[in-house]
């Protein structure tokens, strides 16, 4: 804490104190959660299918929030991914080393229902649309870890435009299959 | 608020999941699902859209992130959107704004639950930071410490000995012992209590609630609904709470004077108390609400083993409820009264009465 | 499939929070800066230490201050033996409730004891003063036995 | 049957970033206090108190109601502290009348507040937690795709945000308790600022403040004899959906329109924009007006700009439906505050007491507020008539 406490004008009296409060947690990421990143860590990207309404989650998050029951059958996914929409980020991320402007994307892999938001980059940010297609782009296998930081970003790719009405409903094979 | 003049209201079902000292790797919604689906089991429903109202008690801090509340829903089945909302309290005063959901005419039945992931913090310390953020947070105070000066207190006065809090443990643990979902049962001796050295004196280990993972569930409805629903019920026949000052130099820490106003306003005295289930996390905690409350020789207090054998933050007060709604729906019991508790010492304290319905 | 791994990691959920303190709290931790301890007086003639803004009985604002002694009683007391990284001590102390002279309501601060035999209710015990007292409760580091 | 109620007194602070002279009770407080001054009562006059904020790490207090008893002279009565993300003003609100409304209070205080310059709401919004990625810059971050989508969707031309928020931050150069007051504010200047998260600009964001926002509400025979005009409920309705679920509407919620349709029919609204004179809703950054327009029925689907870009919204260019005439979310944003200022100001309107920035003869108004990922919804409608 720094000595400094906020006074008056007068310099005497005290019209402000600095209060830290730190806590320390020991943090467990959800069962689904630990089998999606178990998964990740060796650079496959995994979803689960909701018994009741078959759509695809990514991250799994042991429960399908639309109906409400446990999810379990795992499905793998694509790493090539549809932009759902996006942002270009101007401002810095509090304690995130990245340097803006960065484009933060609401990307669908292919096999899922629903979006993950991650880094799109090697592309033009003004040429970032909603329906591109891009593909994940790993760290060295080396760096693997728990994290969907394994990728680390989506690139564009070569293929056509997804109609807007398909997204989000892609098969794990892509707009061609 | 009484009864009078109003719509019956009653409890039709009650679960919780075991208290266990760490869930591992279960989130806050692979906690609170199971629970849910049994409770819905309970009432032959399939999830909330069979209900109209939908309230949630839990505390963000406990593991440390903001908006905790906020996954509850993805177990819920919210697909179409349901009437919801949520209090950062324990879950019983979220069936106190359920209750008022219903008497307004808003809604017919409504499902409540708690849920708490405690173990990943440490408890006592992120509950200093509910006290005065200028004079006694910065100190650090746990919990533990102040019930403990409280606890001095009752001593010195010549309020309670050391072995009457070690008999309320005592009991506690054996009434555990019939308690699948307890975590700390055995058959234990006050006389295996008072030889255990102090942790922070005068209070043994044993005199403080374990800490505890896991979630609860209750649904409520109006007699009508329930009768319609064909399941066993008991009704709500009085609740209220009151909070006190929160300088802890002022209150009389060796009463409850607020569990006494709730307690008067709810009715408690108007009938026998078969059964009582007491949100105590201190052993001496229990004697003073014993008191508060006007507990005879003929109450059983706290048959669950209460929270000193597993203390749900955030659904502790709930499940005492839940549990004298078991009480009364086994027909062990034909009245009795669930304590709920919030903030250090006991400040704040809802007192419900539960009374077993006509039979249908 | 296959077990997966259980992933714990630990963190930190932490800030420096800048709590601005209006005149109440304010004129308690100017005092404390100055080596002295004031209370306020409720509106039944107690005086509260520290200072409530509101008065707990009627909710009305208070504002008359009073000096009071740097001495006082001990009225309750917890021993703890283990303490806590958070704690103000890394050796066992006592938490108190102490009412300091002049006062009709006890605070709660720590206190200094070699063991806990030598800490009793009715217990005199002194103020000790941070070397450079900044206007934080923790000017107050402890109260020892008198 | 609900029991009929009504708003009898209304106070709030000045909104300000940072708010150095008071503590966290002062502050909450000075607006409880204005609201019985409003009300023309005492502490003891108050049966229950229901206090909202947002998140606890805001403030670094946990459950901070425990520690506020005594500035709120609750002490002996009951309290209850509502959270449900943004939408938590509005939430404490409905809740609190619920206390009336069921039969069970004659009359409640309700408080809802925060004191954002204590920490950062960017910090306590964006805390990593481990093993997740971390790009999440905050609340814009998550709301600027689908404002994307919006204007994808519905071809409003780019500047519709621009004129939001001009107008909003003309209506609080009116309001003298707007935390901004920008009453020289134009398109270019807007235009110019700085993109944070595009399409979102700095200043089509709301900004940090600090405040609190009080009201009493009243059963309805304590109404009746109220020293100043009751603003009498006339519907109240919320409802909620999860984040994230495959297929959600995220532009168009379900649950916004879900709870829309609910008020409506108790206030016997048919045509949101004929019927209401006046809605205050939450409009935390400029593209939600068009889109609330929208989802609350206000337009049809794709054509919530058109009212906009018409000035149907603006009070200042004589529209017919005035959107936050007291300079909204857009103007002050005391985050745990900002439903319950919607859900006053709208009641502030049909007493008739709002001075520079009353809608002429208002009898009735939607007060509005939305948290979470635009999946938490509450409202009312209150009126100058127990209809």
């Amino acid at each position: 804490m720094s000595d400094e406490n906020n006074v008056g004008e007068d310099n005497e009296t005290v019209t402000g104190i600095e209060a830290p409060i730190y806590l320390k947690y020991n943090f467990t990421a959800g069962a689904a959660a630990s089998r999606f990143l178990t998964r990740i860590k060796e650079g496959v990207l995994t979803g689960q299918r909701c018994p009741r309404c078959s759509q695809v989650y990514i991250p799994p998050r042991g429960s399908c929030a639309a109906c409400g029951v446990p999810t379990e059958e795992e499905v793998e996914l694509a790493d090539k991914a549809t932009v759902e929409s996006f942002t270009i980020v101007s401002i810095p991320i509090p304690g995130n080393p990245i340097e803006p402007p960065f484009v933060v994307a609401n990307l669908v892999p292919d096999g899922a229902n629903i979006s993950v938001i991650h880094l799109l980059s090697e592309c033009d940010n003004a040429e970032v649309h909603i329906g591109q297609r891009v593909q994940a782009v790993w760290k060295p296998q080396e760096e693997w870890g728990y994290a969907l930081d394994n990728i680390r970003y989506f690139k564009p790719l070569d293929e056509p435009d997804v109609p807007v009405e398909r997204i989000g409903k892609l098969p794990v094979t892509g707009l061609e299959g | 608020m009484g009864q009078s003049n109003m719509k019956e209201i009653a409890i039709v079902a009650y679960q919780q999941s075991d208290c266990v000292s760490d869930a591992g790797a279960a989130n806050e919604v692979e906690l609170i699902i199971p629970v849910l689906g049994k409770v819905f089991e309970q009432v032959g429903i399939t999830n909330a859209q069979d209900v109209d109202f939908v309230c949630s008690g839990s505390c963000d801090y406990l593991q440390g992130a903001a908006f905790a509340f906020v996954m509850g829903v993805d177990a819920l089945g919210a697909v179409p959107p349901i009437k919801e909302s949520h209090v950062e309290m324990d879950a019983a005063w979220a069936l106190y704004e359920s209750m008022l959901k219903i008497r307004m005419g808003h809604a017919e039945s409504a499902l409540i639950y708690g849920f708490g992931k405690s173990s990943p913090g440490e408890l006592p310390n992120v509950l200093s930071q509910q006290l005065d953020p200028y004079y006694l947070a910065p100190l650090w105070v746990d919990t533990i410490s102040l019930a403990a000066m409280q606890a001095r207190l009752m001593l010195d006065q010549g309020l309670i000995t050391e072995r009457d809090m070690a008999e309320v443990v005592a009991r506690s643990r054996r009434n555990a012992q019939g308690n699948p979902h307890a975590q700390l049962g055995g058959d234990v001796s006050a006389e295996d209590v008072l030889a255990q050295q102090t942790y922070v004196s005068p209070l043994r280990k044993a005199d403080i609630c374990p800490v505890s993972d896991g979630a609860s569930a209750v649904v409520i409805a109006t007699v009508e609904k329930a009768r319609e629903w064909g399941v066993p019920y008991a009704v709500i026949s009085g609740i209220d709470h009151c909070i006190e000052t929160h300088n802890l130099g002022v209150r009389d820490l060796t009463d409850s004077i607020s569990t006494r106003r709730a307690a008067a306003n709810a009715g408690v005295g108007d009938g026998r108390v078969d059964v009582a289930e007491l949100y105590a996390p201190f052993s001496h905690q229990e004697i003073i609400l014993s008191r508060a409350l006007e507990l005879g020789e003929d109450t059983r207090v706290n048959p669950s083993g209460g929270v000193l054998a597993g203390n749900l933050m955030m659904a502790s007060g709930l499940s005492r409820i839940g549990e004298v709604f078991n009480r009364i729906v086994a027909g062990e019991a034909q009245r009795g009264v669930a304590h709920a508790t919030s903030g250090p010492c006991l400040q704040h304290n809802l007192v419900t009465v539960l009374e077993k319905g006509e039979t249908a | 499939m296959s077990q997966p791994d259980v992933l714990h990691q630990a963190f930190e959920l932490g800030f420096t929070y800048t709590r601005s303190t209006g005149p109440v709290v304010g004129r308690f931790l100017t005092e404390l800066k100055k080596r002295n301890i004031v209370g306020i007086k409720a509106s039944d003639g107690r005086v509260i230490v520290p200072p409530m803004e509101y008065d707990p009985d009627t909710a009305e604002e208070l504002g008359e201050f009073v000096e009071v002694g740097q001495q006082g009683e001990i009225v309750s007391f917890a021993w703890v033996r283990e303490p806590r990284a958070a704690h103000p001590f890394d050796r066992p102390f006592a938490w108190a409730m102490i009412k300091l002279d002049g006062a009709d309501v006890p605070m709660v601060h720590c206190v200094a004891a070699e063991a806990e035999s030598d800490v009793a209710t009715g217990a005199r015990v002194q103020a000790v003063w941070a070397d450079e007292p900044r206007g934080f409760i923790t000017d107050i580091r402890c109260f020892e036995l008198v | 049957m609900s029991t009929l109620a009504a708003v009898v007194g209304i106070g709030q602070t000045k909104y300000t970033t940072k708010r150095e002279d008071v503590s966290i009770a002062g502050l909450v407080r000075e607006a409880a206090a204005r609201a019985l001054q409003d009300a023309d009562l005492g502490w003891d006059d108050i049966d229950a108190v229901i206090v909202g904020k947002a998140p606890d790490m805001f403030e670094g207090v946990v459950m901070p109601e425990i520690y506020l008893t005594d500035a709120l002279g609750c002490n002996g009565k009951p309290m209850l502290r509502v959270h449900t993300a943004g939408s938590v003003g509005g939430s404490t609100a409905l809740v609190a009348a619920s206390h009336v409304q069921s039969g069970a209070f004659k009359r409640v205080l309700t408080v809802a507040f925060e004191k954002q310059s204590e920490s950062n709401a960017m910090w306590a919004l964006s805390n990593p937690q481990p093993f997740s990625t971390h790009l999440n810059a905050g609340a814009g971050g998550y709301f600027a795709p689908i404002i994307r989508e919006y204007i994808r969707r519905s071809g409003a031309p780019y500047d519709t945000g621009i004129k939001v928020a001009v107008k909003d931050r003309l209506h609080g150069a009116r309001n003298p308790l707007a935390h901004l007051q920008l009453p020289n504010i134009n398109m270019q200047e807007v235009e110019e600022s700085f993109m944070l998260w595009d399409p979102i600009r700095y200043l089509e964001s709301c900004p940090s403040s600090d405040g609190a926002c009080a009201m009493v509400i009243a059963s309805e025979e304590l109404a009746d004899k109220a020293a100043r005009p009751p603003a009498w409920i006339r519907g109240v309705a919320m409802r909620s959906e999860p984040t994230m679920y495959a297929g959600r509407e995220e532009v168009n919620p379900q649950a916004g329109r879900d709870c829309a349709a609910d008020v409506y029919k108790q206030a016997g609204i048919t045509d949101p924009r004929k019927d209401l004179d006046v809605a205050e809703v939450y409009v935390p950054f400029s593209w939600y007006e068009p889109m609330w327009l929208e989802n609350l029925g206000f337009a049809p689907e794709g054509e919530g700009w058109k009212l906009t870009m018409e000035g149907a919204t603006s009070l200042i260019d004589g529209g017919d439906i005035p959107w936050n005439p007291s300079g909204g979310v857009l103007s002050s944003n005391p985050i745990g505050a900002s439903g319950m200022i919607r859900f006053a100001e709208a009641a502030r309107q049909v007493r008739g007491e709002c001075g520079e920035h009353q809608v002429e003869g208002a009898k009735l108004a939607l007060g509005h507020a939305y948290g979470g990922g635009a999946q938490f919804f509450a409202m009312w409608v209150v009126g100058a008539e127990k209809g």
